[in-house]
């Protein structure tokens, strides 16, 4: 019962502060607050009281939530920074927002505790529609609309994926669709499987080739960019490779593409957060990065190291938007360049960033150092390749969250054009996640990583690091636009509009024409028996049924003027008609018709 | 010898009566002629009471077997004198109190004993005169008005009749000499050893009276020129009940003196019915004449009609079928020839532009007759439809009920081109004087041709399927 | 004298007929041309009487049926005519040819 | 008779009724058409009186005399160019007529000649017309009925087609007039 | 009378009683057609809490023969494939009834027609013989062509012309298919229940198969499916509102319901030898239907084209059914379920849908999407409820759309392995397609052909939100529902057998 609150009380407040829009909005923050607070009390409970619960839905195939160790971890990571957004937010939005946050993190709560594939699903993709009405929720404004479509579209072909594997589980014969059964179903559906939910975890998670999405998901709010990019959505896809380990590695491949394209993210988008000059992108893309590393865990086989991870990053990054969001608001920009000193102007949110960013860049003894250390070693325990291309990768994240820390600490002389009091309700959430981003890691700990390896990681840490205040000393940046296809999101953006989305359309276009001309081409036949005879006669006709209609009535109508042509009045013809025709069946009789 | 008049009662009914209101016409006033009329609506509905009560499933042949009292004959009067019975209640505006109010009645009984004649013959001499009797009247029917559309018609008619009624004695002379008899049952044991190209021949010439009188194909020409030539009420008899007997007599050649005979009949009477149901519904496709228009699908009706004939003897479902939709197709058809009788300014579809605006009933009537007509469920053409499909289906002649099929849904097109103008709510054409008795007939036919869908299955029972 | 021999005259007749029905213009002509026709149904009649049933009446029969078809076809010819040529005046089927289509 | 001579008189019958026949259609008047007509129906009814039925063959020239006469009379009063005094070409489709006529009597005569007829060893009846007349009061009463109600029919119809004025024309919309007002006077009993 | 009688038969006496009275204003009909719709309605809810299958499977059953010669009669009843769709219709045409409170044009005709066809509609759903159901179906094709011809948009003849000739041809196709059926069924029979106990075509292969084209053409014209699915935009388009919603709710409904009620019990061994074709078909209109659609400029001829998408899902579904190979029966289950709960689904949205692009089009005269822009800004709840039909309609979790695509995939896949993948195609076009719709109409600077746009009114938001919250029921809480169908699919499968 108490699981079912759990979920329930979000995504009801959430639809009903949601349905009733402006009426609510003065009510709205306080009633969202006061359900956070509700929420994460009974996170709380469920992460200590492991209930389970079931309720029939389709035939035979049940909504089962459960609470365990994973999840356990999730419900609270979720209900914590949701307490935060909710608080965050609660000076300056209006009912609308915060339904519609409440429904995105009940999604979130039912897909972290969903123990069939109907109950995942349905959250999942609920949680990926209401990511696009965050992400547009400025909805006069086209652009940021459109970048919710293509979350929504991006994600949700991936979520293809989830369907895919919905029904592999059903035909390999698990009679409820328990994700527990899927490592046990027959190997042929269980390959199929396991690449369905694979890819889904993917796209929800901006790993390659899906990152680009979330690059457009920056067109939101920065509340929602911190709840998206920290505990929920993105954080999703790593939680579902990490639920599905067992089959991951029980199909023996799934568990090395995986840890693959996980490792290989987390380098690469390691590299395009590096050179990234909107403060935004560059946590986006971080994102991407420190979730490969959960992928990467995911696919080595490090479930514990990946749930740290995620909860590490989880605090850490929703605290780095959060202070984004801070100067966004208070400053109106988030060029990094125009922030130079903004750290120091807004010494609360600065220092809070500024740990947030250490944290990031893996600097010991904070958080994330703890968990990516714990990563790595399960990654090494796979293969050494795995290894090294990780600790390339966690060498960008000093590399990037080094610049912006720098760029936003250094001194700068420039007046700011905009400047505006920070709310206090906006300043609260921050410490406390500062903390959390500092010592969440010891909670974990370091796994079953070797002593060298910590300190390996540290040094490159601090190597990296001091690399990037050397990099970003003075008035120069070194690295600001030095690679545009870095800058550019690796143009994924470009490649998937060009070959997927354009293609689509053109075929789209040309369909709807073939169906049109279709129809007006039926419409121009039956205007003229002349032109039928000759679109008949003409052997390249294109075939349809439409226009065999459309063709039948237009002989039709010829045979019906010569159906008509023996009635001339002439009475002789009458005869000699009437005489002929009974000729005729007289013959045909005879000659064909032996009774 | 078993002459039983009263086996012929209805029969006798309409002959005394035609005799008796000539008599009285006579003597009657110009106004009051309207006692002729009741007088044959009397006889009519004395016939149809002698009819119901002496209902019998026994067959009863009488007069040295030439003619026959059964099931089908028994069914043939009841559709003919209720037609009769419709007709005099449309000639109601038209026909009263004018010179030969009388004459009219007479012709009238005179041409629907000789269809029930032509049903019930059980010779083929009989037929013959049968012929005669229903052919006669209708002539003079035809030019009855006397205008140069009429008479034209009756001389088409006419003309037709005389040499298709030729044709069909030289084809009983045939029959006669191959087969030694003219009467059915010994005529059936005659052909039975019978050359077969001979019976072939004379069978068809026979025919060709019978498909005259049925107005199927190739003896239809008559049919569009007499309906548009003739008056309205006129052409709605002459395109129903002649039909009737000549179906019914068709049925009854085929069953009886060709069913032995080593002539492939189905094959004819189903190439007969591909070609006229074809041909009068690619005639009736772009006609705008709403007189030719009906026409043209009576014409393609008997072509289903036939349909039902071609499986005779090879379904037991065939003969009931044949008469229920004879039954469903006569008060429908009349039905819609009461609609123009009851607009007599109308000629073509512009005319009913906006029907349903000034007579909202007679347009629903409308409505109801002409989707009868195309045999949409539950009317009685409907289930007329469907038993002599299905009886046809079982005699294995299904490419005849795909052509037919596929027919009804051509039709379809026609009968929409005049109910869409008559049900759009446009603008009216000028307003259009109106007969109070075809209203009601129409109302009428279109309740009963409902009714009498919905009783189909009662109905069949009683007609032996 | 065969039976065959009347029934190719009865053809004779019959075609000689037929010829007269439909390529003569005037009404009357045209009745004529039918009149053969019934012509050659009272040889045939006869003649299959003769031939092949003459213990049965029905040949004779026929023979009379035909000749009173023949009576009663020709005089509601004469009224046809009358009452067309009245209406219009003319006698010729092919100047009543308003009915068409 | 000698058979031989039934023969020959009847081949002479016979082509004489088919040549008056085709000669209907060939000359140039009506009034001899209807004259050929009835030589044509005068030489069949004699092939019918060589069957042994005289009282057919001689009902049948009766009939053709009457008809012929009446024929002549309707011909004087529409005018019919009775006396042939100018030539008639009243024909359509000439060609069209001819092969259909001919065809059809080559596929009559075919099978006339090829079709098995059959052939009766019955006894001729003592009095064909005894036999004729009790068939009709016997077994064919009916169609005799029928014809009579076909006549009665008859009757009705051409008076109405061919008449163009009624009795309430002649005598009043309520027969009233005790004597007829007519155009013209005359009549019977006038 | 009983009481399923009064149901089916109840709007048609309150038309004809319309028609008589020709004196009441347009205010009276209006409310009688509301009133009637409404009591109909509640009488439904009576079955529905009544319902209680008895040993034939059928409640409510009523057998009263009426051409006893063909062994056809008044058969009716409703089980769990029927009683659905029963609902559906009734939920429809109240809404149309309320939706059309501002319809000007000869109310008096229209109410009685709507009224008519409510009648056919129910009466289609539970007819238990075969000409019953054909009687139906040619009478809704008949009402339905008077609606589009009398009160459609300019081009409104043409295309009800074609909508007519194109789906009776269909119908006829159909009646060739029952003339088969019932000339193999021994003794010969019409009813439904009757020929399904017989399987009259087993083993007969050829015959078998042709009966099965027939029906299947007939009923894939109504549905419609590609290729024969072109009748079917420019209907809509020309249709008024309450028309595009009755037609796309309940009268395609007709088709695939055929395929369920008639078509895969009375031929379960052609079924199954066939089965791919229909998978195919379904997939190909999944695919085609949604891609087309993607193409579309004008909103209702869109949402036209998805009914076709929407459709495919249950003829794949339905052909799924049939194929051997899915052993596992809780699969076919699903997959027939799914179907049907599919049938519903797609009722109450799409009815939902078309009756806000009438409201679009009388405010702004045009169809057109590139003619308006920004409209929530003027018009909140006219775009709160377009928004939720909009993700109701692309299967969105949550709403009815999604159970019944998410039972159709799950059943399917382990049949049709390769083309119910391909079917996912189908739910990401659609998904694009809406949110281009909805981006395109609703978001954005303001802009209306007409100047101002104003909100819905309340009609209007009464007749279309209940659907709506239906299907957010539907999609939240099926048992309901689903215990009334599953059986009913259970039985289906198991006559499939294999």
């Amino acid at each position: 019962m108490v699981l079912w609150l759990l979920v329930a009380v979000p995504v009801m407040v959430g639809v009903a502060l949601a349905v009733a829009g402006r009426r609510a909005d003065r009510l709205a923050p306080a009633v969202a607050v006061g359900t956070g607070t509700v929420v994460l009390a009974l996170a709380l409970w469920a992460a200590m009281a492991r209930p389970a619960v079931s309720a029939p839905l389709l035939d035979r195939l049940p909504v089962g939530l459960a609470v365990d160790g994973l999840s356990a971890v999730m419900v609270v990571t979720v209900a914590a920074v949701l307490m935060a957004v909710l608080v965050f937010s609660a000076s300056e939005f209006g009912a609308r927002f915060f339904g519609l946050v409440l429904l995105f993190a009940g999604a979130m709560l039912v897909t972290v505790t969903a123990t069939t594939m109907t109950a995942l699903l349905m959250s999942w993709e609920v949680m990926g529609a209401t990511s696009y009405a965050l992400i547009g929720f400025w909805w006069r404004d086209e652009n940021r609309v459109a970048s919710g479509g293509v979350a929504f579209l991006t994600t949700r072909t991936a979520d293809l994926g989830l369907y895919l594997a919905a029904g592999a589980l059903l035909a390999g014969g698990s009679g409820g669709l328990a994700l527990a059964d899927l490592p046990g179903i027959g190997s042929g559906w269980r390959d199929v499987a396991a690449a369905g939910l694979v890819v889904a975890a993917l796209g929800k998670s901006a790993q390659l080739p899906f990152s680009f999405w979330l690059s457009r998901a920056m067109a939101g709010p920065s509340p929602v960019s911190a709840l998206l990019h920290s505990a929920t959505m993105v954080a999703a896809g790593a939680y579902l490779l990490l639920r599905v380990q067992p089959l991951l590695s029980a199909t023996g491949w799934a568990a090395v593409v995986v840890a693959w394209v996980g490792a290989v993210t987390a380098l690469v988008l390691g590299a395009v957060a590096v050179v990234q000059r909107d403060l935004k992108q560059l946590l986006a893309a971080s994102t991407c990065s420190q979730v490969g590393f959960m992928v990467l865990a995911a696919g080595a086989g490090g479930v514990a190291a990946g749930t740290g991870q995620l909860v590490a990053h989880a605090a850490t990054k929703s605290l780095l938007f959060l202070c984004a969001g801070v100067w966004l608001t208070a400053l109106g920009t988030k060029d990094l360049h125009e922030l130079r000193g903004a750290g120091r102007r807004y010494p609360v949110v600065g220092i809070s960033f500024g740990i947030g960013a250490l944290a990031l860049a893996g600097v010991p003894p904070l958080s994330i150092w703890f968990t990516k250390d714990a990563v790595l070693s399960s990654a090494l325990h796979s293969s050494a390749a795995l290894y090294a291309v990780g600790l390339a990768a966690a060498a960008m994240s000093g590399l990037y969250a080094g610049r912006a820390l720098f760029l936003l600490w250094s001194p700068s002389d420039r007046e700011f054009d905009v400047e505006r009091r920070v709310p206090r309700l906006q300043q609260w959430p921050l410490p406390v996640l500062a903390a959390g981003a500092a010592v969440l890691g010891v909670v974990f700990g370091l796994g079953d990583s070797r002593w060298w390896e910590a300190v390996l990681s540290a040094a490159l840490a601090l190597v990296a690091v001091g690399l990037a205040a050397v990099a970003t000393r003075g008035a120069a940046d070194v690295v600001d636009g030095r690679s545009p296809v870095l800058s550019a999101w690796l143009h994924l953006d470009a490649l998937a509009h060009k070959g997927v989305v354009a293609l689509t359309v053109a075929l789209a276009g040309w369909l709807a024409r073939f169906d049109d001309r279709v129809v007006d081409g039926g419409v121009r036949v039956a205007s003229g028996l002349g032109g039928a005879v000759a679109r008949v006669a003409d052997a390249r006709v294109d075939w349809s049924v439409d226009r065999f209609v459309q063709w039948v009535a237009g002989v039709t109508r010829g045979l019906g003027r010569s159906a008509r042509r023996p009635q001339t009045g002439q009475l002789h013809h009458y005869y000699a008609q009437a005489v002929v025709a009974l000729a005729v069946l007289a013959l045909l009789v005879v000659v064909f018709g032996r009774g | 010898m078993d002459e039983n008049p009263l086996a012929l009662l209805p029969e006798i009914l309409l002959a005394v009566a035609a005799v008796i209101g000539l008599l009285l016409g006579s003597y009657l006033p110009k106004h009051r002629q309207w006692l002729v009329r009741l007088l044959a609506a009397a006889a009519c509905a004395a016939g149809l009471v002698v009819t119901v009560v002496a209902w019998s499933g026994e067959d009863m042949a009488v007069f040295g077997e030439t003619y026959m009292v059964d099931v089908a004959t028994n069914a043939t009067r009841v559709v003919v004198l209720v037609a009769v019975l419709l007709v005099l209640g449309l000639a109601g505006d038209p026909v009263r109190g004018t010179m030969r109010e009388s004459e009219f009645v007479v012709l009238l009984l005179l041409a629907a004993l000789g269809s029930v004649l032509l049903a019930g013959s059980n010779d083929l001499m009989l037929l013959a005169s049968g012929y005669l009797l229903a052919s006669i009247p209708l002539y003079a029917l035809a030019g009855f008005a006397k205008d140069a559309p009429g008479t034209e018609a009756a001389l088409k008619f006419y003309l037709m009749g005389a040499l298709l009624g030729v044709t069909m004695l030289a084809g009983l002379v045939v029959l006669f000499g191959v087969g030694g008899a003219t009467q059915y049952t010994a005529l059936s044991d005659g052909l039975a050893s019978a050359s077969r190209v001979a019976v072939a021949v004379g069978a068809i010439a026979v025919l060709a009276g019978l498909l005259f009188k049925a107005g199927a194909a190739p003896a239809h020409f008559w049919v569009p020129d007499v309906t548009e030539g003739a008056k309205p009420v006129v052409a709605a008899f002459i395109t129903t009940v002649p039909k009737i007997g000549a179906v019914v007599a068709i049925y009854r050649f085929v069953a009886v003196p060709l069913a032995a005979a080593r002539v492939d009949w189905a094959l004819m009477i189903a190439i007969i019915a591909a070609v006229t149901m074809t041909l009068g519904n690619l005639a009736a496709f772009f006609q705008d004449n709403v007189r030719r228009l009906l026409a043209y699908s009576t014409i393609s009706q008997v072509g289903y009609l036939l349909v039902g004939v071609a499986a005779a003897g090879r379904s037991d479902l065939a003969l009931p079928s044949v008469l229920l939709y004879l039954g469903g197709y006569a008060v429908t058809n009349l039905g819609a020839f009461a609609v123009v009788c009851a607009l007599p300014h109308a000629a073509t579809l512009a005319d009913y532009r906006g029907l349903v605006r000034r007579h909202r009933w007679l347009a629903v009537s409308l409505v109801v007759l002409l989707l009868g007509l195309v045999g949409t469920p539950p009317t009685a053409v409907f289930a007329g439809k469907l038993t002599v499909f299905t009886a046809a289906f079982d005699a294995g002649l299904g490419w005849l009920v795909v052509l037919a099929a596929v027919n009804t849904v051509a039709s379809v097109f026609y009968y929409l081109r005049w109910i869409g103008p008559a049900v759009r709510g446009e603008e009216a054409s000028a307003a259009p004087e109106v007969s109070r008795w075809a209203v009601r007939t129409a109302y009428a036919t279109a309740a009963v041709s409902v009714l009498l869908g919905v009783l189909a299955g009662s109905l069949l029972g009683v007609l032996g399927g | 004298m065969s039976l065959q021999a009347f029934l190719l005259l009865a053809s004779a007749l019959f075609s000689v007929g037929l010829y007269g029905a439909l390529s003569q213009q005037s009404i009357v002509m045209i009745m004529m041309g039918v009149e053969l026709m019934v012509n050659a149904v009272i040889v045939g009649a006869a003649a299959f009487w003769f031939h092949t049933s003459p213990d049965r009446p029905d040949g004779q029969v026929i023979v009379l049926l035909a000749v009173t078809a023949m009576a009663i076809e020709m005089a509601v010819g004469f009224a046809v005519t009358t009452a067309i040529f009245r209406s219009r005046d003319v006698d010729m089927t092919d100047m009543a040819a308003d009915l068409k289509g | 008779m000698i058979p031989v001579w039934r023969d020959v008189l009847f081949w002479v019958c016979a082509v004489l009724a088919v040549v008056t026949g085709i000669a209907v259609f060939r000359v140039d008047s009506m009034a001899r058409a209807t004259f050929a007509l009835l030589a044509s129906f005068v030489f069949a009814a004699g092939t019918v009186m060589l069957l042994d039925l005289p009282y057919l063959g001689v009902l049948v020239i009766l009939m053709m005399i009457m008809e012929m006469v009446v024929m002549a009379v309707f011909m004087i009063m529409y005018m019919m160019n009775p006396a042939g005094l100018m030539p008639m070409t009243m024909v359509h489709n000439p060609k069209g007529s001819l092969a259909i006529a001919v065809g059809t009597f080559v596929l009559l005569a075919t099978g006339v000649l090829l079709v098995p007829w059959p052939s009766s060893q019955a006894p001729k009846p003592e009095d064909p017309t005894m036999q004729l007349g009790e068939a009709l009061m016997g077994d064919k009463m009916l169609v005799m009925i029928v014809l009579g109600l076909a006549l009665f029919a008859t009757m009705v119809a051409t008076v109405v087609l061919a008449t163009h004025r009624g009795r309430y024309d002649r005598y009043g919309d309520r027969l009233e007039r005790k004597r007829p007002q007519d155009p013209s006077r005359g009549g019977l009993g006038r | 009378m009983d009481v399923l009688s009064i149901v089916v038969f109840l709007p048609v006496a309150v038309a004809a009683a319309l028609l008589a009275s020709p004196r009441i204003g347009d205010r009276v009909a209006r409310w009688t057609w509301i009133v009637a719709s409404a009591v109909d309605l509640l009488l439904v809810v009576v079955l529905w809490i009544g319902y209680q299958p008895g040993e034939s499977g059928f409640a409510y059953e009523v057998d009263r023969r009426w051409i006893p010669s063909v062994d056809s009669g008044y058969h009716v009843g409703v089980d769990g494939l029927s009683l659905p769709l029963v609902a559906l219709t009734a939920v429809l045409f109240l809404a149309c009834a309320v939706y059309s409170a501002r319809e000007t044009r000869r109310v008096r005709s229209y109410a009685a027609l709507f009224l008519f066809l409510e009648t056919v509609c129910l009466g289609l759903f539970v007819s238990l013989d075969l000409i019953l159901f054909f009687v139906f179906f040619d009478l809704s094709i008949v009402g339905m062509y008077f609606v589009i011809a009398g009160w459609g948009h300019r081009d409104a003849a043409r295309a009800a012309l074609k909508f007519f000739l194109y789906t009776f041809l269909g119908s006829l196709a159909l009646l060739l298919g029952f003339i088969g059926l019932y000339l193999a069924a021994s003794p010969h029979t019409f009813d439904i229940v009757e020929l399904v106990r017989q399987d009259p075509l087993a083993g007969k292969g050829a015959m078998a198969a042709l009966v099965l084209a027939a029906l299947g053409v007939g009923l894939a014209i109504k549905t419609p499916t590609i290729p024969f699915h072109t009748w079917l935009p420019p209907a809509h388009t020309e249709a008024p509102a309450a028309g595009s919603a009755i037609l796309a709710g309940v009268l395609l409904k007709m088709g695939t319901y055929g395929f369920v009620r008639i078509a895969m019990p009375a031929l379960p061994d052609a079924w199954r030898r066939y089965a791919m074709v229909f998978v195919v078909v379904g997939v190909v209109s999944v695919v085609y239907g949604a891609l087309v659609a993607l193409a579309q400029r004008d909103f209702k001829r869109m949402i036209a084209y998805t009914s076709v998408n929407h459709m495919g899902y249950v003829i794949l579904a339905v052909g799924a059914a049939g194929l051997i190979t899915s052993s596992e029966t809780q699969a076919r289950d699903l997959a027939v379920t799914g179907a049907v709960t599919q049938m519903v689904s797609h009722g109450l949205i799409t009815g939902a849908l078309f009756l806000l692009a009438g409201a679009l089009y009388d405010r702004g005269g045009s169809y057109e999407m590139a003619a308006y822009s920004g409209l929530a800004a003027q018009a909140p709840r006219f775009a709160g409820l377009t928004g939720l039909a909009a993700f109701a309609s692309l299967g969105l979790p949550g709403f009815s759309g999604f159970i019944a695509e998410f039972q159709i995939f799950t059943g399917s896949l382990g049949g049709a392995p390769v083309s119910t993948a391909v079917a996912f195609l189908g739910i990401l076009i659609t998904a694009a397609l809406f949110l281009r719709a909805v981006q395109q109409l609703l978001m954005g600077q303001f802009r209306s052909p007409n100047g101002p746009f104003p909100d819905l009114t309340a009609p209007e938001a009464a007749s279309i939100t209940p659907l709506i919250v239906l299907a957010v029921v539907v999609g939240l809480f099926p048992r309901f529902l689903l215990d009334v169908i599953e059986p009913a699919s259970r039985v289906v499968t198991s006559v499939l057998g294999g």
